[in-house]
């Protein structure tokens, strides 16, 4: 169940839309948990959308992105059937990556 | 007096902020080499900061289509939209999210390669009610659009 | 202490019987005291047992009438006859909805959670609607009579309306005296912004 | 979006997480523009297939899965179980909710302790969810679209339903509280919160159906057995114990009021 990503592509004509939805906490760093103690930060700083392994648009975030983020981007030239990749790594090093193909 | 977490002060075990994030697949520690992050912006504290780190401060642009709910029901999770009219700004290749009162008011930028439209659609948190800035960078600077977003008190205020 | 109450309750054409006892295990059983909240907080006084009936049943009049003495006869008024403090500090015992809740600190000032039931401030948007708007409640009249109604409104409603949803602010010791007259100003102030028309 | 294009959206998703209708199924008014733009994307997806992933995880001392778990529809039968719950079982002679169930099948099957079961059952803040809670999406899912159809055959499950409305009623603490100060009467709200009317069956039907729910300002998925727990937190009463009769009982209550009406969870709440 590791940093999962969901992924839906589909064509509206010749622009493909693409909405993923990922897995993470996105926290800031400035909360505290029940018992005072701070939570250390822990989001997602980049995030790249590839087209049959093709950078279409890539983020850079803060910890303002909200939790289990979403992220909704169109890109031109798709086929049903092509490959779409969302993958992000976050300030601890960590990555997620989810594949999905074209409708 | 110190409140005890609801549940008893066993350290929790599961799904824990970051174990379930469990290195999946091996990547590079970065994902894409064509753009460096702007820290600057990203650590600047106010609106003027994040503008001047950027370099510029943007012009207003009603090529920009930016759409946030006026009236948000929780500041954590505020959907928004940005659109291009790339027959008013033609050539757009970054896209920023700002909330201008939030502790760091950039929220997010995003690269748009070409073929790419300028079009994105996130959620960002806002701690309080304020104006968010979707902004627009082209060969030409940098452009933006405003909008407010009332963040209300919910629930039982507890 | 504990009232000996009964609920009568139809089901399905048969009578279920709850009887206080039943509830009162079952109430101890099911809770668990936590932080400064402990179990006698699931005991109801007389008040608390007469207004837990549903809805569509109504008390013992009589009883009704004496509970509501009772409530008259607990309002402390304030010593020095001035019922207004500062309608700032009001304000903010209006917004604030901390207080005796088990995630809350002790420490700190409960709130009065006004807005939670009321309007308030015509600015503020964000008001429930379980309780009356009042909104430029100061034009309501400035008299001591006036004063003393609705500091024994706040400090225990059910004087006037023996089973009413709101808190005894006074009564249960949620507000103190000077929160209660902060409370009272800003109702009351010309200054405060419940009172201001202008928005 | 256009229409036929939410509608294809839609049921891309379904085939993709059998999660269907508007995520966001409240009352409306105010923030209906805000809670518009969540569209179908419900992060409850997640914890769903977590749900699932747990009840096939082998766990506790005896290494065993949830697989033969007995709902109420026999061994192992998940599809369909949440809406028929709570209900009696013979053999612990109670009524139980899906939450009281589930503590029982994890110390029954799996050997595991009260205390390790009960430590944290829902998420507390910085936590991304529980077993719990994701037990519960997942077999909230596996009753969707199902009407509500908790047990009230059994004595027991009448004398729980009647223990349920008269705690629903009961007025306590220093704020003289009850679930009916806020949940008796039709058309209020808290601040700008909508409060259902749980006496009446639409009242029950909306608060009933959408639980479990992804709560956006939490960041996880809520059940109805933490949607109790909270609500007493703020009527100023002390924890109520998951899977407890108390619980039991007003969940009885409130799906009884709501019999009838279809499992619309996990929603989306605010």
């Amino acid at each position: 169940m590791a940093g999962k990503i969901r992924i839906r592509a589909q064509l509206d004509g010749d622009t493909c839309e693409v909405k993923a939805l990922m897995r993470h906490p996105m926290e800031t760093g400035l909360r505290k948990d029940q018992a005072g103690e701070p939570i250390p930060a822990n989001y997602i700083e980049e995030v790249t959308v590839t087209h049959n392994d093709k950078v279409v648009v890539h983020g850079y975030w803060g910890a303002a992105v909200s939790a289990n983020p979403f992220l909704g981007v169109r890109f031109a030239g798709g086929q049903a059937g092509d490959k779409v990749t969302v993958s992000w790594r976050d300030n601890t090093g960590e990555t997620g990556e989810g594949e999905t193909t074209i409708r | 007096m110190k409140v005890e977490p609801v549940g008893g002060m066993a350290r929790r075990k599961f799904l824990r902020v970051g174990a379930l994030i469990a290195t999946a697949v091996a990547l590079p520690a970065k994902l894409w080499a064509a753009v460096t992050k702007p820290d600057a912006a990203f650590a600047a504290t106010d609106l003027n900061a994040t503008f001047a780190a950027l370099g510029q401060t943007p012009t207003e642009s009603a090529g920009i289509i930016f759409t946030t709910p006026d009236i948000a029901e929780n500041g954590a999770v505020v959907p928004i939209k940005i659109e291009v009219d790339e027959s008013v700004l033609p050539g757009v290749s970054r896209l920023y999210v700002m909330v201008e009162k939030n502790p760091n008011p950039m929220a997010a930028m995003f690269s748009v390669v070409e073929g790419s439209k300028p079009y994105i659609e996130t959620r960002v948190k806002v701690a309080q009610t304020c104006n968010l800035y979707a902004v627009a960078e082209n060969k030409e600077g940098f452009f933006m659009a405003s909008k407010e977003t009332k963040v209300t008190l919910g629930g039982c205020g507890g | 202490m504990k009232i000996k109450i009964t609920f009568v309750l139809w089901l399905a054409g048969c009578i279920g019987f709850v009887q206080a006892e039943d509830m009162s295990s079952a109430l101890n059983a099911g809770f668990k005291s936590i932080n400064q909240v402990g179990l006698d907080r699931l005991e109801q006084d007389p008040l608390q047992a007469f207004c837990s009936k549903p809805r569509e049943e109504s008390g013992d009049a009589a009883v009704a009438a004496e509970l509501r003495e009772t409530a008259m006869a607990s309002v402390v008024l304030p010593g020095n006859g001035d019922y207004l403090g500062s309608w700032e500090r009001g304000q903010q015992v209006a917004n604030n909805g901390k207080g005796l809740q088990y995630s809350d600190n002790p420490e700190e000032a409960n709130g009065g959670n006004c807005y939670a039931c009321h309007q308030l401030d015509p600015a503020e948007v964000a008001y429930g609607n379980l309780g009356p708007s009042l909104t430029n409640y100061g034009a309501r009249g400035q008299s001591d009579v006036m004063l003393q109604y609705t500091w024994t409104k706040l400090w225990n409603t059910h004087a006037y309306n023996v089973c009413s949803h709101m808190p005894r602010f006074g009564a249960q010791g949620i507000l103190t005296e000077q929160q209660l007259k902060d409370v009272m100003a800003f109702l009351f102030d010309p200054d405060s912004p419940v009172n201001n028309l202008a928005e | 979006m256009s229409g036929s294009k939410i509608i294809s959206v839609a049921a891309c998703l379904v085939a993709a997480v059998m999660l269907t209708g508007p995520a966001y199924a409240e009352e409306a008014g105010i923030f209906d523009e805000y809670r518009a733009m969540f569209g179908d994307d419900n992060p409850a997806i997640f914890v769903i297939e977590e749900g699932e992933e747990f009840w096939f995880a082998s766990q506790g001392p005896k290494q065993a899965t949830l697989e033969s778990c007995d709902l109420g529809l026999g061994p192992g039968v998940v599809d369909g179980a949440y809406a028929r719950l709570p209900r009696y079982f013979k053999d612990v002679d109670r009524v139980m909710d899906v939450e009281a169930r589930l503590r029982f099948c994890m110390q029954e099957l799996q050997g595991r302790t009260p205390e390790e079961v009960d430590d944290h059952p829902y998420s507390l803040r910085g936590d991304l969810g529980t077993e719990m809670e994701a037990l519960v999406a997942w077999l909230a899912e596996k009753s969707r679209d199902l009407p509500i159809a908790p047990g009230q055959e059994h004595d027991k499950e009448r004398e729980a339903y009647a223990l349920g409305e008269a705690v629903f009623y009961y007025r306590a603490g220093p704020h003289d509280f009850s679930c009916a100060t806020c949940h008796g009467q039709e058309g209020m709200r808290i601040r700008l919160q909508a409060l259902p009317d749980l006496t009446t069956h639409e009242g029950a039907a909306v608060a009933y159906s959408g639980w479990p729910a992804y709560r956006i300002s939490e960041g996880v998925v809520r059940t109805m057995g933490w949607r109790m727990r909270d609500c007493f937190r703020q009527q100023r009463f002390p924890l109520l114990d998951m899977g407890s009769d108390v619980t039991v009982a007003l969940q009885t209550y409130l799906a009884v009021t709501a019999a009838g009406a279809p499992m619309a969870a996990p929603g989306l709440k605010r």
